[in-house]
């Protein structure tokens, strides 16, 4: 199905977070993930299910002030 | 000095991660400053988080993620959870930005998203303004630390309401206070410190020194100077001259 | 940091003698401090004076003798040769007052005392106002350091005419400037060093403090702050906020 | 004769300021001496006559800011 | 000048009518300055309240009926509903009081209330702080008018946060702006017009003076010389000297 | 208001009569400030001096005629008597400038003029600095009016020394003094006069504004209403909050 | 009953607003009143009934900043 | 002779300063003059000699600050 990760919109296989970040390549990646606005904890990613349209943002350290 | 949170700190300076030439003379500031905290943000993974998640680890400092860029409660809050998880800290630098040009504060959607993380345990550093009241607001919600702004983020003004801040300070004795935003030379930072604040926190006047780490250095003996001053029981300033060497004594030539 | 008459100082700070609530005090205000030249002055002997100059000899700082209390330029030229003799330097503050409420040097009497002594082989470190015309009048005599008032002799007020002093600093950019009088917290010698003066020279803002020693440690740091920031290339002031934190790579929540 | 010392009228037998500064106890000391507001070199103390009110100023370090 | 609510005022002055020595003294300092808005409050009848109510209006200026020393959003709705049936105007200077000390505004009950009050058709002049966001909020819930203190009421500091007050000034271009407290010279009142602002409200400075009347009329004339200062196009501050007689056709003697 | 050498002004205001865009503006200028006195210079006669000599008589305000441009205490000397029998005056305006960036009073030269001009009978304006020392010297000269700088001449500062302006005036509270130079907005001119000063003389505020005139009576109205701040008795400033409205008898609701 | 006007408890024969302000002498009087903390217009006191225990605030002109 | 005025050089046939000041066209005007830097008052110019190589200035009224 087609969903927006981090802005852009990528057709995946996946049906489950978990899926998703191991078929975007960040399976092993120290990630923050939050679907449609709120957050999703690592554990919860294998029980969270995709839907069409669900926009994903997948987040990583990055310098701050 | 004061605690943050139960947490003691080595130095009563913060220091921000961004806009550094590179990640070498970052480290180098660190390491020049004795800067006990360091302050991150998480962006979406472009491949080089990893690689800055490790170097962060290395300089040995408590990590302070903030929600830089959040204009809402709602957004600061789910970047709040992320940062929580991804950094393993309950510390969280609150900003809810109310204005994109003045980068200032929002009193409104900071103090809803202060009562819901403080509510959901998170240790809330609030970047805020010198506003009494909305203080009183935070601290009832739970805040044991106030982050009030000297100037805008990155102006390099120093401290734009100096009465304010003084006012704040004294309002509130026993909560731990930190100058965050608009430091732009040490002297503003021993101000600051005079004022009796308890730290500073800055980014931009040490990452956009010609010599980052020299600058840094600066900072880190101003706000000690400043420091210092508060806890040596400064003179009262007069407004007529007095002596100094003693005029008895003094030959009739 | 530039020299004075030839001398490198190993730290940017000159510091009095006088009004210390007792000698181990001064010494510890001494110690802590780091500051590599002590003011000293002659008076009439009571019986004192034999004890002092041994203390002060063991400080192993330069000593700067003045000519404090002198309203005259024949008054100060007279202590200034006796100072040479007893102290066994030709450094002299030269200080030659001009009104009794204010401590303000006197430019006339200055002046020509200035020229009496330079003639005469004194290295002067004169005791002046920020006035531009009578520095260059100062240095055209012989003198090869300055020292401009910050604001009156133990007022503590700090810099009372910043657009002055840095119109003085930028004038004469290869004279050493001392600020000299006035300061009363370490921001104020910050800001000092921050303008680009080469040292300051202070008294009654340390031995007033509560704790004279941890005061006098605040202003080392200050002036070691003061003039790493201006060795570190500060950045420019802006009337605008610039976010530290970079907004490529925000997430959309 | 009568001079005055450091501000006090004082008698003394000595015609010269060396023997002057012994009479007054400061024959060893290490001070710094003027005449009548003019400053006089240790090396001249033995050659400075003095005359009936002169004034002798006697000097030694002090705490100066 | 900007109109209020749709009332062209002649003269951008708006006076207080507590603490005068005498009601005589009072309309004198009303007529020597021409202000063109009195403030008035409502308290429990004592037996005076007509007599008030008589000369008030004998003043021929407009009402502005405040809610001073309410502390929470309700009491001062209630205030403002009342003040407009007894005074007969919907203008209401709404103060909601966040601190007994400094008498700051408090930005959550004010913003509560002057939404109320404008839904129920009032025309608000919130006393507020020079908050940028509480200011955006206040006009969303229907303000044209903005009452930012300079600093706290009776205290005559005069502008404690410059900077604040011209980023709010120059953000709402359009919106009326009134600096309210704190001003104690007409040196202040004048600095105010020049930033920019409308009007000034005060009443301390002038009760409180030797001579009302005169310093009425003092001040006075320093907002009109502050608003003239604005229309003219005022030179641009030059850091350096530039001689006002010619150089050209100097003599040479 | 004191006098000056016998002479009471109408109007507390000096006005150049340099750098308007055209004699009409100028004369619109004086008109609408009501100014008391116009300064005036000489040049070699290029054709114009006739002219402008009968438009500055048309003025009906006193003639002050300057020595702008002068080095020297001879130049300066040489200048002021061809002044003087031009202008028909034995008032002079005494420029001696030590530097050609700062335009600033030549503290030497200045003394050495005033000294054989005040022996010629010339009623001497000495235009100076805030030096206390160099206005002692200059009234023992004869003097009965200074002439401190606020800040360089044209730069539109304002007051860059408040506390040695204070102390100059509080020093002789029986001479006359002008504030002169480096005014630019009317908040600086109230700003004089509060701090006591008798009069301002200004130029290149007024004619460098878009709108001469409108300055022009600005800074006339702001002179005013300092000078009746200063003779209203201004109320004393407080660090905290007053109310201004009773508390007495508020409702409980 | 009992009501507390203007902080002071008053023992009143009145029923109404309107009585009540007549009882207590500002019947003719200009002033605005609000009861237990609401405001109650001039043209509700004739209607407008008092309970023991009322809180009445009678309000007037003063002078204000 | 040649004289220096107003800083241009000058062929002259004058010998005193009134009838140069005439020769130059300034015979009526108001103007104020200086010999050689020192001033020469109006009553002095018709005895003043003039020197080849003098440095005359004649000046007039201009604006001021």
């Amino acid at each position: 199905m087609k969903i927006e990760v981090n802005g852009e919109t990528r057709e995946l296989a996946a049906t489950h977070l978990a899926q998703a970040l191991a078929e975007l390549g960040w399976g092993e990646a120290r990630v923050a993930t939050a679907l449609n606005g709120s957050f999703v904890p690592a554990a919860a990613r294998d029980a969270t299910e995709l839907s069409p349209g669900d926009r994903l943002e997948v987040l990583t350290a990055m310098q701050g002030g | 000095m004061r605690d943050f949170y139960g947490v003691t700190l080595p130095t009563p300076m913060m220091l921000g991660t961004a806009r550094f030439p590179s990640p070498a003379v970052m480290e180098a500031a660190f390491r020049s400053s004795g800067a006990s905290v360091a302050t991150v943000s998480l962006r979406r993974e472009g491949g080089a988080g990893q690689a800055f998640w490790d170097m962060v680890r290395g300089l040995g400092v408590h990590l302070l993620p903030n929600t830089a860029g959040c204009h809402s409660a709602r957004e600061a809050i789910t970047t709040a959870q992320m940062a929580r998880e991804y950094f393993g800290t309950d510390w969280i630098k609150l900003e809810v930005i109310g204005h994109a040009d003045t980068l200032q504060p929002d009193p409104f959607g900071l103090l809803e998203a202060t009562e819901t993380l403080c509510a959901d345990g998170f240790k809330v550093f609030p970047y805020t303004t010198e506003d009494q009241v909305l203080a009183s607001r935070l601290i009832d919600a739970g805040c044991k630390v106030l982050m009030p702004w000297g100037a805008p983020i990155g102006s390099g003004m120093g401290l734009n309401n100096v009465h304010g801040l003084r006012t704040l300070r004294a309002a509130f004795p026993d909560v731990a206070m930190v100058v965050d935003a608009g430091l732009g030379l040490p002297s503003h930072a021993a101000q600051a410190m005079e004022l009796g604040f308890d730290a500073i926190l800055l980014n931009t006047a040490v990452a956009e020194a010609e010599d980052p780490a020299v600058m840094a250095r600066a900072f880190a003996l101003a706000v000690e100077a400043g420091a210092l001053s508060t806890a040596s029981g400064p003179m009262a300033m007069r407004d007529m001259a007095v002596p100094s060497t003693p005029v008895m004594g003094k030959a009739w030539l």
